[in-house]
């Protein structure tokens, strides 16, 4: 039997390394998986919390779902807009994208 | 219809009129009309407010009213008037009556000119009348930005700059000052942001007081030009257009002086107590100091702005001393200075108007040249270093001989020191009266000058009797303020 | 005597028409508006003086002192307030009937003096206004009455000093004169401020027991308004501004620095004199050796001056000194016993005026003759202008105290007095009393006598006055001539009681004999064409002359301090430092935000992923301050 | 519910315009658009009296939010005014009706964002007020900067959303439910909520741009098209920062202290930082941004007070913010579309060639900066006092000394329109009627809600039930 702890830290494994990727990766698409990580993390969360202290109630599970739906939606609107700036500046590097500062 | 609201009304009408106005003649028509509207208020309230004393009425303000505003948050808007305020109110009358006639000519924009010339004493009629915290910390701003456009767009020389500092100065001061009335307030647990109120109770914790006082008194005393806020003054009044120059130093620097006077000591009467001597040595350095620097000035409105930045820190200096004398001889001080203050201003502005310098190097023999403003000017001069029969005498004296009522050493020097104020005065008037009025005029350019037109010639008249008035006959205006500043004196003097 | 009002309100009125109106009327209607105006009030102060003395003595056997008009003008707090009213008392009706006279003199004999200057009007309005001010100062019911006036006499005289505004001198001396006597008046008013706050009252007649109560602080009172009044009346080393003065117009330097407002002061004190001798008396005796050396120091530059005005400037401040002097040595009020100083100093207050006035006027005639203040461009005037000249003799005899000239009783009565004080205050008064006959003799000669500028009257004939500057000179010179006569310790004594003036004729003959002394080595020296004795000792004495002639440098003095240490070291500094330190700190504040704000502008790099890593940073900071704190 | 339902309505309403309307109908979209939100705004005025919570509590009422809902719509009405002459351009003419959409969708989240009484509803409609402003941010897909501010702003989303979901998954394994109420009553402040509370607030920090959760806000708000700017920084800030006053109130009650020290902390960093910013911008819709972000910190000078008065003086504040900000930003608005010019600099001497609005621009600024007799004037002194009757003293002070440099700022752009000379201003033109009539009831808003106190008496007597 795997306690809740072992969960907890894979999950917050998938959090930082979510953030490590999000502040590193030179690529959009791979901050954008990136993100995905920090986000299935949180799922991750909730089911375990939800099965492993609450296991009488259905709450945990049911965010982690509208979680899920949420996100994709995120993301298909992130693509959408990563795609319009491959159109405009034929490349998707953090790095070009930086011309508002200041 | 209360009194006191048409002091709020007519400017308002003004502004409804200056909008629709289309030609020049329509827009001076509009502001004579006004300003002789509030000249005539303020006359007939002195009247009235004379006639009421008379009949017996001893309540501490008259012409009482009180509307809510805000009720949830106990905001009022409540009016009354004593002896200082209608005081005030007749200076603000006058010095906006003449500064119409000293503007007369002003180009270009003078719609927007006398549109925000208009908000400005809006602000401080309002600020006059009203006993409300609230209401009157509004009317003060109100009162304080037009000053940066009137400045920024019609000044002279580095008006950006100046304005930006005069408007950074003062609304810097009023931050601090609107801390100050919310510390009054929340530390009073009035019912009400009425002063007298306020007063009556008389419950803010002394610890609270020593916090909210000095914030309270800076607040207003940086446009009352204390020491070291004063410097906004020089820049501000050497930039600014004459009439602008003229209502900022004869009238919304005494807001100043007023407001340290009726909310400061009035209201935290123990931390005055405690921490007058601070303040009193501020405004002695001021006093003396403004005086020493206007010696060595070279710009006609520098020399002045110093000798103001000396006169209104007598005004602060005489409120500190905290008995009925002192006090009396400040409002006087106020009344006078902002009438002579006014005069010179108004005098600087149109000889600059006509030579195209300020520059006492650059001047001289003007006397032959333009003899009435010339006279004019030796006439504010006298004034100013106190001459017996113009309005300064009066107020320095009462001043000086309440100041010495205090009988401790500490209070004796630093009134003694004040005293040789009136020396270095002379000293510095009678300099720039003798560079560039006497002697013989070098620069051809200025030969063929004109003398005031009437417009000028009506505006110089009309100060002058003034000062002389005040100077000469003083003791009912006198009377009248002193039976006011009593119940706030006493109040003080209580602990 | 209510009509007392009109001697102040006339000439009021006449300033206020000559001065609105002025520019719109002719030379001859505005002078004859003020000297007429001038005449009835004239006539009104003598009537006064008449009705006042008619009167007769009260009771106590002194003459009442009446208040025809007070009212409260100013009020400054329950007990205190400054009063405007009318007093009449011996003193104050004397100086009454010698202004008037003095100015009415002067206003006829400017007719001739001004004609053709431009601004005469304006002229005529500041005498007016001076004759007010100087007659409502000596009227004053209240000490601050009196300081209110002072001031206003102060002012008038700055005008008519600087009457010639576009010479330079003239204005830089009604600057010094204004700026000087305001100095000194600062001490008059931190004097009334500790009589008002002591005293209880501004009046002359303060309560007893508040008197005493107040213990050393009445002395410092009454020596700080000795101040103002040593100031006014140019004693040394407030004097400096007196022979500047002489720059205005002469009638102005014969009614202003000569007659009338130069013995403001000394009639301060007369005015004070009951407390003075009642509460300090050591402050009295100040009074009196501040008196003595500034009379010794004047007579000394007196003596070398070239400038025939200036001689005059100094003579005027050597005799006051003796006035000071005379009331001074006052060691009782009683004249029989130590008071007589008093009635001597009044005594000569009033034949003073009147013979110096005349020196004044007749300097004026010559000045207007030969058109130069320097004796050299005179001599041997006496053949142009006989009736200057005999006036002028008759001024000079009067000053050096030659009988039966005014000058001889009341310098007399001074002499007396001082020996009845202490001997040396006797002989060091009657050496200076020499010392005044002997530069006096000298000026007329040099005037009358002496080497004749002759190319220059050649060129120029010098000629006699017109009637209307004369007459004034011949009647001053009767006055002089007979107003020693008068009995004046009958009218004025410094206990107010009747006192007869009896000659100590010791004194006088000693007096008179050092006086025909020393007019003897005037005339030895300056009478002939050559003058090598005085030559000789200019020569010998070089330095001692040379510094005597600049007027021992104190003018140099007040110079350095007025702007080396003033202007250089104080003014300057501090606009120095208002601009710099003061100033700057607001704008470095405003600097401060700015840099900041460029500091700063690189937390916006506009990289996303540095944002989040704010982002994040932000995040886990607040939880460390949470669970840390 | 009735805001939701009509919100609705109209929203369907008008995509169904979009589909079936063909050539000539189509030019009155513009028209229905505005008169239906019109006609939202008019339905909802006036508050039902009544608390009351639907869907076992996961919907919750007091009349307060239906206030706040009111003042949304009538922003968002404002905006669209605005929007015309943008949505008339070729590029964006055919796509109306999605801004439309987008747009009130958005507002529809917000509404049940408000109103949210778990945190499963909150979530979701975070999301759905944040990912359309998404699209609607990058809406001019044809400029570059558009879709780089789109992209900052939906990736700074996710991140946010992420964190904040970390935060929201402690909260319920710590407490084991996601309502509201029932959350309030087992919250104990360890250590595990204390970071799950800052986890959470820096999602609603991001929305309101709170420093230091604000960087993406400048960017965002220059690359967006300026009426969608006007939106973000009025509309969205809004509503969030409503919604934080009332899960703080609410659901975190009991952990007062602690996020009273986080908010104490995060005022005095959003008004300083933002305002520092704002000093040098020359962009105005950036210097704008700025200025936003030190306003967003006076607003929660209303929450940090968590009472009574502060929940009205904050509403107010909206509201009074709304009308000057969304008055400045018609203005840039339409100084951009007829002259294209967007810089400070341009701004030379607009006086001389548009006075009207200069004027009007110097009104809005004026009251932004807190100057009498403008609204602005009397928000911030009320909001001031809520917090000051709370005894946050010094942070009254120091917000206080910050008003300086932001009316330093404010006049800037004075001096900009009134002093600088300019060898080439801004060529006089005429303004579109639907702009004149948003810039109308903004002024109205900026002139009479201060003087008129009946407005703020009718928010207090809502101000109960939190």
């Amino acid at each position: 039997m795997i306690q809740m702890e072992y969960y907890l830290v894979v999950s917050t494994i998938m959090m930082f390394a979510g953030i490590y990727g999000f502040f590193t990766r030179r690529n959009l698409l791979a901050i954008l998986i990136s993100v995905e990580l920090i986000l299935n993390s949180v799922d991750i969360n909730f089911a375990v919390f939800n099965r492993f202290l609450f296991p009488g109630q259905l709450e945990g599970f049911f965010f982690a779902l509208f979680a899920i739906g949420v996100s994709a939606a995120e993301t298909a609107v992130a693509i959408a807009i990563i795609i319009n700036i491959y159109r405009n500046i034929r490349n998707i590097q953090v790095k070009n994208m930086n011309e508002l500062n200041g | 219809m209360n009194i006191l609201s048409l002091f709020v009304l007519v400017p308002l009408l003004m502004l409804l009129g200056l909008w629709l106005s289309k030609s020049i003649n329509q827009i001076r028509g509009v502001m004579v009309a006004g300003s002789t509207a509030l000249l005539g208020l303020a006359v007939a309230l002195v009247f009235m407010y004379l006639g009421e004393r008379a009949s017996g009425n001893t309540a501490e303000m008259l012409f009482m009213a009180d509307y809510v505003w805000y009720a949830p948050l106990n905001i009022h808007y409540t009016i009354g008037v004593d002896g200082i305020s209608v005081a005030m109110l007749l200076l603000s009358a006058i010095i906006v009556f003449t500064g119409t006639f000293a503007s007369w000519r002003l180009q270009p924009l003078t719609k927007e000119y006398f549109l925000w010339f208009c908000l400005l004493s809006l602000g401080v009629f309002g600020f006059f009348i009203c006993i409300d915290l609230f209401t009157m910390f509004m009317f003060y701003e109100v009162a304080l930005i037009p000053m940066y456009l009137l400045i920024g767009v019609w000044g002279s020389g580095r008006k950006e700059y100046s304005a930006m500092k005069l408007t950074l100065m003062l609304m810097g001061a009023s931050a601090l000052l609107l801390a100050g009335i919310l510390g009054i307030y929340f530390g009073s647990g009035a019912t009400t942001m009425n002063i007298l109120e306020i007063a009556a109770l008389h419950n803010i914790p002394f610890e609270q007081q020593c916090i909210w006082f000095p914030l309270t008194f800076i607040g207003f005393g940086v446009l009352g030009a204390l020491f070291p806020f004063h410097t906004w003054s020089p820049d501000g009044h050497a930039s600014a257009p004459t009439a602008v120059s003229m209502l900022h130093a004869g009238v919304l620097m005494k807001l100043g002086g007023y407001g340290c006077f009726r909310v400061a000591m009035y209201l935290m009467p123990e931390a005055a107590q405690e921490l007058s001597w601070i303040f009193i040595i501020l405004t002695t350095i001021s006093v003396v100091y403004g005086a020493f620097s206007a010696c060595v000035q070279k710009d006609l409105k520098y020399i002045n702005a110093y000798s103001s930045v000396s006169h209104c820190g007598l005004v602060l200096f005489a409120i500190l001393m905290m008995n009925s004398t002192a006090s009396t001889g400040a409002i006087l001080q106020m009344l006078s200075h902002g009438l002579m203050t006014a005069l010179f201003f108004a005098l600087i502005g149109m000889i600059y108007g006509r030579t195209h310098t300020r520059d006492i190097r650059e001047l001289n023999g003007l006397m032959r040249i333009m003899p009435f403003l010339a006279v004019g000017y030796v006439i504010a001069g006298l004034a100013n270093l106190g001459l017996p029969g113009l309005s300064g005498f009066i107020a320095e004296m009462t001043i000086f001989n309440g100041a010495f009522m205090n009988d401790d050493v500490f209070h004796r020097t630093v009134t003694i020191i004040a005293c040789t104020s009136i020396v270095i005065t002379a000293v510095y008037i009678l300099r720039v009266v003798g560079k560039i009025l006497y002697g013989t005029c070098t620069n051809e350019h200025h030969l063929k000058l004109t003398d005031a037109t009437w417009d000028e010639r009506l505006a110089v008249i009309f100060l002058v009797v003034a000062v002389a008035g005040l100077g000469l006959a003083p003791f009912w205006i006198s009377d009248m303020i002193h039976e006011s500043v009593l119940p706030i004196v006493s109040h003080l003097a209580l602990n | 005597m209510e009509y007392t009002i009109l001697i102040l309100l006339l000439p009021f009125l006449s300033f206020l028409v000559l001065g609105l109106a002025g520019m719109k009327m002719s030379n001859r209607l505005a002078g004859t508006i003020g000297t007429v105006v001038l005449g009835i009030v004239a006539v009104a102060s003598y009537y006064t003086a008449f009705d006042y003395f008619a009167a007769g003595r009260g009771a106590d056997g002194t003459f009442p002192t009446l208040m025809p008009y007070n009212a409260v003008w100013l009020p400054i707090s329950e007990s205190l307030h400054i009063d405007m009213g009318i007093l009449l008392d011996p003193i104050s009706v004397m100086m009454l009937v010698v202004i008037s006279t003095v100015s009415l003199m002067v206003h006829i004999y400017s007719f001739g003096y001004m004609k053709g200057e431009r601004g005469f009007q304006r002229y005529y309005a500041f005498l007016s206004l001076f004759t007010m001010s100087m007659l409502g100062l000596v009227v004053a019911t209240n000490i601050f009455q009196m300081y209110l006036f002072w001031e206003l006499v102060g002012v008038s005289s700055y005008l008519l000093i600087g009457f010639y505004y576009t010479k330079k001198e003239a204005i830089a001396a009604s600057k010094k004169a204004f700026i000087v006597t305001r100095f000194a008046d600062l001490g008059f008013l931190v004097g009334i401020l500790f009589y008002g706050y002591y005293a209880g009252t501004f009046t002359f007649t303060p309560q007893l027991q508040m008197l005493a109560s107040a213990g050393a602080m009445i002395p410092l009172a009454l020596g700080l308004m000795f101040i103002g009044g040593a100031g006014k009346s140019a004693m040394f080393p407030l004097h400096i501004w007196l022979p500047d003065a002489m720059e205005g117009p002469t009638p102005v330097s014969a009614l202003i620095h000569a007659a009338t407002m130069v013995v403001a002061g000394v009639y301060l004190v007369a005015r004070m004199f009951p407390l003075f001798i009642g509460y300090a008396p050591e402050v009295l005796h100040w009074v009196a050796y501040v008196g003595a050396f500034t009379a010794f120091y004047a007579a000394s530059v007196a003596c070398v001056q070239s400038d025939i005005k200036r001689v005059l400037a100094f003579s005027t401040i050597s005799q006051i000194g003796f006035m000071m002097v005379g009331l001074g040595v006052c060691t009782s009020a009683d004249p029989h016993d130590g008071g007589l100083g008093y009635m001597a100093g009044m005594f000569h207050l009033f034949t003073h005026a009147m013979f110096k006035a005349l020196l004044f006027l007749g300097a004026g005639c010559i000045i207007h003759a030969v058109h130069s203040n320097e004796m050299s461009a005179m001599g041997g005037l006496r053949k142009y202008m006989p009736v200057t000249h005999i006036t002028f003799l008759i001024a000079c005899l009067a000053i050096s105290g030659i009988p039966p000239f005014s000058g001889f009783f009341s310098k007399d009565e001074i002499l007396t007095a001082c020996f009845a004080f202490s001997p040396v205050m006797g002989w060091v008064m009657s050496f200076i009393a020499a010392m005044t006959a002997f530069y006096m003799f000298r000026l007329y000669y040099g005037i009358f006598w002496g080497r004749e500028n002759k190319e220059l009257h050649a060129r120029h004939v010098p000629h006699e006055a017109p009637l209307s500057m004369t007459v004034p000179l011949i009647f001053l010179a009767l006055v002089t001539c007979g107003a020693g006569f008068i009995p004046f310790g009958e009218f004025i004594s410094s206990n107010g009681q009747s006192y007869t003036i009896h000659l100590d004729s010791q004194v006088a003959i000693t007096s008179v004999c050092i006086a025909v002394v020393a007019i003897a080595v005037a005339t030895w020296m300056y009478l002939r064409e050559r003058q090598p004795v005085a030559d000789q000792l200019a020569k010998t004495f070089k330095g001692l002359h040379r510094a005597a002639y600049h007027r021992f440098y104190i003018d140099d003095i007040y110079q350095f301090v007025t702007h080396k240490v003033i202007f250089a070291c104080v003014s300057t500094p501090i606009a120095w430092f208002d601009r710099h330190v003061v100033d700057q700190f607001m704008n470095f504040l405003a600097w401060c935000t700015n840099a900041s704000s460029e500091e700063i502008r690189s937390w916006q790099s506009g990289n996303v992923q540095q944002y989040t890593r704010v982002f994040l940073g932000g995040v886990l900071v607040l939880v460390l301050v949470l669970l840390l704190i | 519910m009735r805001p939701e339902l009509s919100l609705i309505a109209v929203i369907l309403l008008l995509f169904f315009f979009d589909l079936f309307a063909k050539g000539k109908a189509r030019d009155y979209f513009q028209p229905l658009a505005c008169v239906l939100m019109a006609v939202h705004v008019l339905v909802n005025v006036v508050p039902s009296r009544e608390a009351f919570s639907l869907f076992g509590s996961m919907y919750q009422y007091v009349p307060m939010m239906s206030i706040v809902k009111t003042v949304m719509a009538i922003g968002t009405l404002v905006v669209i005014l605005q929007a015309s002459n943008w949505l008339v351009g070729d590029d964006t003419r055919h796509k109306q009706g999605e801004f439309y959409v987008l747009l009130l969708s958005t507002l529809l989240g917000m509404n049940f964002m408000i109103s949210a009484g778990n945190f499963l509803m909150f979530f979701i409609a975070l999301e759905l007020a944040s990912v359309p402003m998404a699209c609607l941010v990058a809406f001019d897909k044809y400029k570059h900067h558009s879709a780089e501010a789109g992209a900052k702003y939906i990736l700074s989303a996710l991140f946010s959303s992420g964190l904040m979901l970390y935060g929201i998954s402690m909260l319920y394994g710590t407490t084991g439910t996601l309502y509201f109420d029932d959350m309030a009553a087992r919250l104990s402040g360890t250590p595990l909520q204390v970071m799950a509370l800052v986890f959470f607030f820096s999602g609603l920090g991001f929305k309101i741009s709170l420093v230091p959760f604000h960087l993406w806000t400048a960017d965002a708000y220059q690359g967006a098209p300026t009426t969608v700017t006007g939106y973000l920084s009025v509309v969205s800030k809004g509503a969030a920062a409503f919604t934080l006053m009332v899960i703080l109130m609410k659901v975190f009650a009991p952990m007062v202290a602690e996020w009273q020290t986080v908010l104490f902390w995060l005022i005095i960093a959003s008004i300083t930082i933002g305002n520092l910013f704002a000093i040098r911008q020359q962009n105005m819709k950036r210097f704008l941004a700025f200025s936003s972000i030190s306003q967003a910190g006076y607003v929660m000078l209303g929450v940090i007070g968590g009472n009574a008065m502060g929940m009205t003086s904050l509403v107010f504040y909206l509201l009074v913010y709304l009308a000057a900000n969304l008055a400045a930003f018609g203005i840039v608005n339409v100084i951009e579309r007829n002259s294209g010019k967007l810089d400070m600099d341009d701004y030379n001497g607009l006086y001389r060639t548009n006075p009207k609005l200069a004027f009007l621009m110097t009104l809005a600024l004026f009251s932004l900066a807190g100057i009498p007799p403008f609204a602005g004037f009397f928000s911030k002194f009320f909001i001031f006092m809520a917090a000051f009757s709370e005894g946050f003293h010094l942070l009254v002070v120091i917000a206080l000394l910050n008003t300086i440099i932001s009316l330093y700022y404010y006049l800037r752009v004075v001096k900009a329109m009134y002093i600088n000379p300019s060898d080439a201003p801004i060529a006089t033109f005429r303004s579109d009627g639907y702009t004149r009539l948003s810039l109308v009831l903004c002024m109205a808003g900026v002139l009479l809600l201060g003087i008129a106190s009946s407005v703020y008496d009718g928010i207090h007597l809502f101000s109960f039930g939190l």
